[in-house]
């Protein structure tokens, strides 16, 4: 068993839980976003976790710097295209909050679907 | 391959998303050009893919390293046959369904969003095409989500209210989804330290940690079930699909869907090489059963609906559990079958919903009551759908038939007979909802006034495209035996 | 390709020629409907010739052999004459043109619905005909299934539409589990479904109880066809609210589709050898027998003449069924006859109905008093061909159901002549009932008027008549000169010839 | 109820997911699977191989550049979701989003963002062309640069920003970062190499240090240029004013 060594795994695996239910539960849309920002933060956490070296350095040369010795780049790189992809997501996520908002007035997503009973 | 073929795969992926990039610009100088240029870039893809006649080995792949870097270090394209066909069907039914937005959309999009709309509609085909031929975990995540952010906006681009709802539904569905690939692929590199399929199939076999590779089978899975709207995650689709506009419809229905549906199969077989390393068995298990309860939901769904895209949708649902009915099987006749069905389906729904997007162009109506008589007035549309729809009955010689005959001989050959009746009865259910339409379009006559005497079919440009494609249903099962052979070969490559 | 076959395009023909028509009709001015319908009947009539063409050949023992594609090795699409398929193929392309002739004078010329499809449904059918393996026939026969649900619906009135729901019902359920069979019959015969000469399947290849749920799907799905009861639910709805010629077809031929199948299915794909050893064939044969004996019951009981020949029909497609299933030379040779002589006969009756039905309007046989007098020839002919199918001498009814009980009697199973001969009692009872009313009842016969004067007039037309005419003169002809060659006997003689050891 | 059977699904899938995390390899043991397979390569021939000291951007810009260059279409595609959802603000039609929002700044505020814009620019600028030998790169450098224009739009309004960053000038670098970046894996084509070869076998080994540097430069700048420009434009959409165009029905 490695949970105590693991544990920024076993954080990251409660963070993305706890976005999970954010996202499951929250009724307001914006706090869903939030939700889902803290599912992708939990596992960029994750990854960057994995990529670390117990006294590693950072993984950029001429510093003198053995390569041996520095953490997981691999990593890093995969996050930063990640990252990029969470921002687009959000971006588009948030500009369909603005529309929803001017055509319904709300932020409740028990009201939006209220009305889509009635429209139905 | 040798010369300068072997860049053409990866060209017919990036010249889409260039000429994307270019699109604001050419936009700039002449609105009306957008739509020809967009459809001359995907031709360009389309004819390069043609060019590739032949040389793909069928009993093979091609790989390509980009950047020249060796896997696993950079990142390889693997054309093999199947994700070759897949490609070229994508790039088909884009073109077609980019051709005929042209007139369609500027009924339902405003003026300046139509640009935006040719720009989605190019990355959402690139990349579906990337995501069918790459040999790279996380490149097809950065797909994936190209894919996703597209189709994303695409339902909501008309900016109707319902269709923003349905968007943001599909979003609030997806985007999770997306996050737990994300995560089942930190997994899959925490004990593998590698990306790279063919290396990660290796490796698969060879570590220890089963725990961890089965969790990141099951997670990859559940998440790719969301994309594919495999049964219990459905939620999303029939929204989201009835409502964007038709020839989006006919995209996400007829590829989205079908190729996040492939991918399940690409990591269950090119990553977790399900003979080898017996990690898949139970979530492949459940896999099916869900897909077999998806069969049969989607269909019995869709004979109770009254808006006409609503059915197509839980037809979609239906004929998804079908492909995976097909690949769980873990033969090649199985996994053909599939492969076949995301062609046939892709055809076959996508010309469904260019007839449904004829009906609201000419007469704005939705509801399938509505279309009774129509044939006096719209013969072509209704001819062209009774063809697609024969093909999605599975009746021969359409394509259909021959997915159904590979989905339930595979079913059968490994021994599933229960499986192999339930995708017959989802054929029943599939007759049942496609010949309802097609008696009230032919057979009984509609409201007084509600269709002209006179043939007023909508205009050329729109109807060639819905009449390509129902040929091809016929053409695709009639000669079926140009792939066939050669698909067989493939998927048996792709599981051995 | 099969053994001793000549490759040859022959086959193809027959089914490309009906497309002539097809094309007449979608080309053709609208101005000309008359020459448009002469067209249809064109490309039917060739159809026939091609097809008397080939006889000197088939009954020379050649085969042909046309491949159209090959999906896979051993799953083929491909055409084949062997003498049963030549058979069904004569019967159907000959009944086909006399419905596409009597079409044109009944049918209104303004739907040319009715003639593409009719056109269409040929081809299909003789496709069916000259299938070489059980693929290629599933192919043919799902399209002419579907391709004859315009032809039920024609009239478009609420009974057409209830019964042609409940054909597309019984039909996509039957195709679903002749599909089944087929994949069934795919995985456990090593990959080939070619109709083989001994039969395809063998014990060694696969579980008898695989060879069980083989055959009984198979039986099962040709059965709603075959009308095989209880799958006969549709037939007696389909054949009322078909217009006359469409239901001579349903009855004459596409019902046969079904038998023939069945008929392929023992003889081709499971063999006379192997039904013996699996010892399954009597369960059919009870089917058949019922529905033989209850199929007559109940006609008894309608008054609807289309209706009363429908479940006429489903009695007497049983016979083969029956004839197959006694799995005995002569009884085999009585069913295969019987498909063209029961063609024969029950095409003339529901002519016969067509033409009283289009001269006086009546559907009901209370309603027939004295039509024999309005209608002599009509009724004559109609006469003819029920006494035929009492089994009387000198007729082609006769003559199957002498060979049929012959055949039960080499099976060591009287019983089944028992079961032909209650089935006789019964068709004369509700055939002679029509013909008493038709002409020994008149309008006041009870106050003791006259008879009526024969009254030839309403017969004028030409193009309605011949096809009764002919065929009544044939079921006479047919029953005298049995061996003539081209005449059932000479051809399924070699067909029964050629399946037992 | 419904809170009931989610809290218990979601608690065992957190159950689940730490027992799943309890049997994977020690976190940072320089033994695992992750730190053996392919990194060591990266690590030890990055520089050479790449001419890029930080080894990050080694592997974003060259030995995953696919990756990247799918990246820069997602974020151009956000762009074009964002527009096809909000639609694209118009010319000389903008009213001043501030003044909508009721938060009036004082002269301090403004005058301090006008100082500082400019060095956060210049920051911004040595973050793009610094990226191959230190941390940063094309992509912090552009969201810093948006990260300005943010501040600048907050305080000064959305019709100033929109004249100083005008759509002209954006609308054709939007797609930059795109188009640089295929350009550039073209040429690897016509260099003799592979798409997105840098060191182009056709040319002599003495000149790939250079070749491979200008290009990984001008790729970071295509970078920094487009994800700046698609981040500003992201921003103009989301504050221009409401009910600029009503939906079709």
């Amino acid at each position: 068993m490695n949970l105590w060594p693991n544990l920024h795994y076993a954080v990251a695996m409660v963070l993305f839980c706890i976005g999970l239910y954010t996202v499951i539960m929250r009724r307001n849309i914006i706090k869903k976003i939030i939700g889902l920002n803290i599912m992708e933060t939990s596992v960029f956490l994750f990854l960057i976790s994995i990529g670390y070296l117990e006294g590693g350095a950072a993984p950029v040369h001429g510093h003198g710097v053995d390569p041996s010795r520095m953490v997981n780049p691999l990593p890093q790189s995969l996050i930063l295209t990640a990252i990029v992809v969470a921002v687009s997501v959000t971006a588009l996520a948030l500009s369909l909050v603005i529309l929803l908002y001017r055509q319904f007035g709300t932020l409740d997503v028990s009201r939006l679907f209220r009305e889509e009973e009635e429209a139905g | 391959m040798s010369g300068v073929f072997r860049h053409f795969p990866v060209l017919m992926i990036t010249l889409p998303i260039a000429g994307a990039a270019l699109m604001p610009f050419v936009s700039y100088l002449r609105r009306e050009a957008v739509p020809w240029v967009s459809a001359l870039f995907l031709a360009v893809s389309g004819v390069l893919g043609l060019l590739l006649v032949g040389r793909i080995p069928p009993d093979g792949c091609v790989g390509y390293q980009l950047g020249g870097w060796e896997p696993p270090f950079g990142i390889e394209l693997k054309v093999d046959f199947a994700g070759y066909f897949l490609m070229m069907v994508v790039c088909g039914i884009s073109l077609l369904a980019l051709l005929y937005s042209r007139p369609y959309i500027a009924r339902e999009v405003r003026g300046g969003r139509i640009t935006a709309y040719y720009v989605l509609f190019l990355l959402l085909s690139a990349s579906m095409m990337g995501f069918v031929v790459t040999g790279d975990i996380f490149n097809l995540f950065v797909f994936m989500e190209i894919l996703a952010l597209s189709s994303y906006a695409l339902v909501a681009v008309t900016g109707n209210r319902n269709a923003v709802r349905a968007a943001f539904k599909y979003l609030l569905m997806g985007a999770p989804s997306s996050i737990m690939v994300l995560l089942g692929i930190g997994f899959l590199y925490s004990v593998t330290g590698t990306l790279n399929m063919a290396d990660l199939a290796a490796r698969v076999v060879e570590t220890g940690y089963r725990e961890v590779l089965i969790a990141s089978f099951a997670v990859l899975v559940l998440a790719f079930m969301v994309k594919a709207a495999i049964f219990p995650l459905h939620l999303w689709l029939p929204d989201a699909h009835s409502i964007a506009p038709s020839p989006m419809s006919a995209m996400l229905s007829g590829l989205v869907v079908a190729v996040s549906a492939f991918a399940i199969a690409r990591i269950a077989f090119s990553v977790f090489t399900v003979h080898a390393s017996g990690l898949t068995g139970t979530t492949m298990d459940a896999l099916a059963a869900a897909g077999a309860a998806a069969v049969l939901f989607g269909g019995i769904m869709a004979i109770y609906q009254r808006d006409f895209k609503m059915m197509i949708a839980y037809s979609t649902i239906s004929h998804m559990g079908y492909v995976v009915l097909g690949f769980t099987a873990l033969n090649p006749e199985g996994l053909t079958g599939a492969v076949y069905h995301v062609l046939d389906h892709g055809i076959a729904k996508a010309c469904l919903f260019l007839c449904a997007g004829n009906f609201i162009y000419r007469k704005g109506y939705r509801r399938i009551n509505q279309l009774r008589g129509a044939w006096r007035e719209m013969p072509w549309t209704c001819f062209a759908f009774a063809l697609a729809a024969w093909s999605v009955i599975g009746l021969p010689p359409s394509a259909g038939f021959i997915s159904k005959w590979y989905l339930v001989y595979g079913n059968v050959k490994a021994g599933r007979v229960p499986y192999a009746v339930i995708l017959l009865i989802g054929a029943i259910l599939a007759a049942v909802y496609c010949f309802r339409i097609i008696y009230y379009m032919f057979f009984q006559s509609g409201e007084e006034g509600a269709w002209r005497d006179q043939v007023m079919d909508v205009p050329v440009g729109m109807l060639a495209p819905t009449w390509i494609l129902s040929l091809a249903t016929l053409f695709f099962g009639v000669f079926s035996y140009f792939f066939l052979d050669s698909l067989l070969k493939a998927t048996a490559g792709l599981l051995s | 390709m099969p053994e001793g076959a000549t490759r040859s395009v022959v086959p193809l023909i027959p089914v490309l020629l009906p497309w002539i028509s097809l094309v007449a009709i979608l080309l053709m001015p609208r101005k000309a409907p008359r020459l448009r319908l002469w067209l249809c009947f064109a490309g039917s009539a060739l159809t026939f010739l091609v097809v008397i063409l080939m006889l000197p050949g088939v009954l020379d023992g050649k085969t042909y052999y046309f491949k159209l594609a090959s999906i896979v090795e051993g799953l083929e699409i491909s055409l084949y004459v062997d003498t049963m398929g030549y058979y069904f193929a004569l019967v159907l392309a000959f009944m086909w043109m006399l419905a596409t002739l009597y079409s044109i004078s009944y049918i209104d010329h303004k739907h040319n619905r009715f003639f593409a499809f009719l056109a269409l449904c040929g081809s299909f059918l003789i496709g069916c005909a000259f299938s070489r393996n059980m693929f290629t026939y599933f192919i043919f026969y799902e399209m002419m299934t579907f391709g004859s649900y315009p032809l039920i619906i024609h009239e478009e009135t609420t009974m057409a539409r209830r019964a042609g729901y409940k054909y597309l019902v019984y039909a996509i359920a039957a195709g679903t589990v002749l599909f089944f069979a087929i994949i069934a019959n795919y995985f456990w015969g090593g990959g080939v479904l070619n109709f083989e000469k001994w039969g395809l399947l063998s014990l060694e290849a696969a579980s008898r109880a695989a060879l069980l749920t083989i055959f009984f799907t198979y039986i099962a799905g040709f059965g709603v066809k075959a009308a095989i009861m209880p799958l006969h639910g549709w037939v007696p709805d389909a054949h009322p609210a078909a217009p006359s010629p469409a239901s001579a077809l349903l009855s004459g031929v596409i019902l046969k589709a079904g038998a023939f199948g069945i008929m392929r299915v023992i003889f081709n794909l499971f063999g006379i050898g192997l039904m013996k050893e699996l010892g399954v064939h009597w369960i059919v044969a009870v089917f058949a027998c019922i529905t033989i004996v209850m199929a007559s019951v109940f006609a008894l009981t309608q008054d609807n003449l289309k209706r009363r020949l429908a479940y006429s029909s489903i009695g007497q497609v049983s016979y083969i069924i029956l004839g197959l299933a006694m799995v005995s030379q002569d009884g085999a040779l009585g069913g295969v006859m019987h498909l063209a002589h029961h063609a024969l006969m029950k095409a003339c009756l529901f002519l016969c109905a067509g033409v009283i039905l289009a001269k006086t309007g009546k559907k009901n046989i209370s309603e027939m008093r004295g039509i024999g007098y309005q209608l002599p020839v009509t009724m004559i002919c109609f006469s003819v061909c029920a006494l035929a199918m009492m089994g009387t001498p000198p007729s082609v009814g006769f003559i199957s159901k002498w060979l049929l009980g012959s055949g039960a009697m080499q099976a060591g199973l009287p019983v089944y002549v028992v079961i032909l001969l209650v089935s006789s009692l019964l068709n004369a009872a509700y055939f002679l009932p029509i013909i008493y009313t038709a002409f020994f009842r008149w309008e006041g016969d009870e106050e003791g008027a006259h008879h009526p004067k024969l009254d030839f007039s309403a017969e004028n037309d030409r193009l309605m008549m011949g096809p009764v005419v002919l065929l009544a003169l044939l079921v006479l002809v047919v029953g005298i000169w049995v061996t003539v060659p081209g005449f059932p006997y000479s051809l399924a003689s070699r067909v029964v010839n050629l399946v037992f050891p | 109820m419904k809170r009931l059977v989610s809290l218990f699904f979601i608690g065992a899938l957190a159950l689940l997911l730490l027992y799943v995390v309890s049997r994977m390899p020690p976190m940072g043991d320089p033994g695992n699977p992750t730190a053996t397979r392919v990194v060591p390569r990266y690590l030890e021939r990055a520089e050479e191989e790449t001419h890029a000291r930080n080894v990050v951007t080694g592997i974003i810009i060259n030995y995953r550049g696919f990756d990247t260059l799918g990246e820069v279409t997602v974020i151009y595609c956000a762009l074009a979701a964002v527009l096809a959802v909000l639609g694209r603000e118009k010319r000389g039609r903008i009213r001043d989003y501030v003044e909508l929002s009721g938060f009036p700044s004082s002269v301090i505020v403004r005058t301090m963002v006008a100082l500082v814009v400019p060095f956060i620019l210049l920051f911004s600028l040595y973050t793009i062309l610094h990226g191959e030998i230190s941390p940063g790169g094309g992509f912090q450098g552009g969201a810093v640069i948006g990260a300005s224009m943010i501040i600048f739009t907050t305080i000064y309004g959305l019709h100033l920003s929109s004249v100083k960053v005008s759509q002209g000038l954006r609308s054709p670098l939007e797609g930059s970062a795109v188009i640089t970046f295929f350009l550039v894996g073209v040429l690897g084509l016509f260099g003799g190499g592979n798409f997105l070869t840098y060191a182009w076998p056709k040319v002599s080994q003495a000149l790939h240090p250079a070749l491979v540097t200008w290009l990984t430069v001008l790729v970071e700048v295509g970078i920094g240029l487009g994800g700046a420009m698609v981040l500003v434009s992201i921003l103009f959409a989301m504050v221009r004013e409401e009910g600029a165009d009503e939906p079709l029905a």
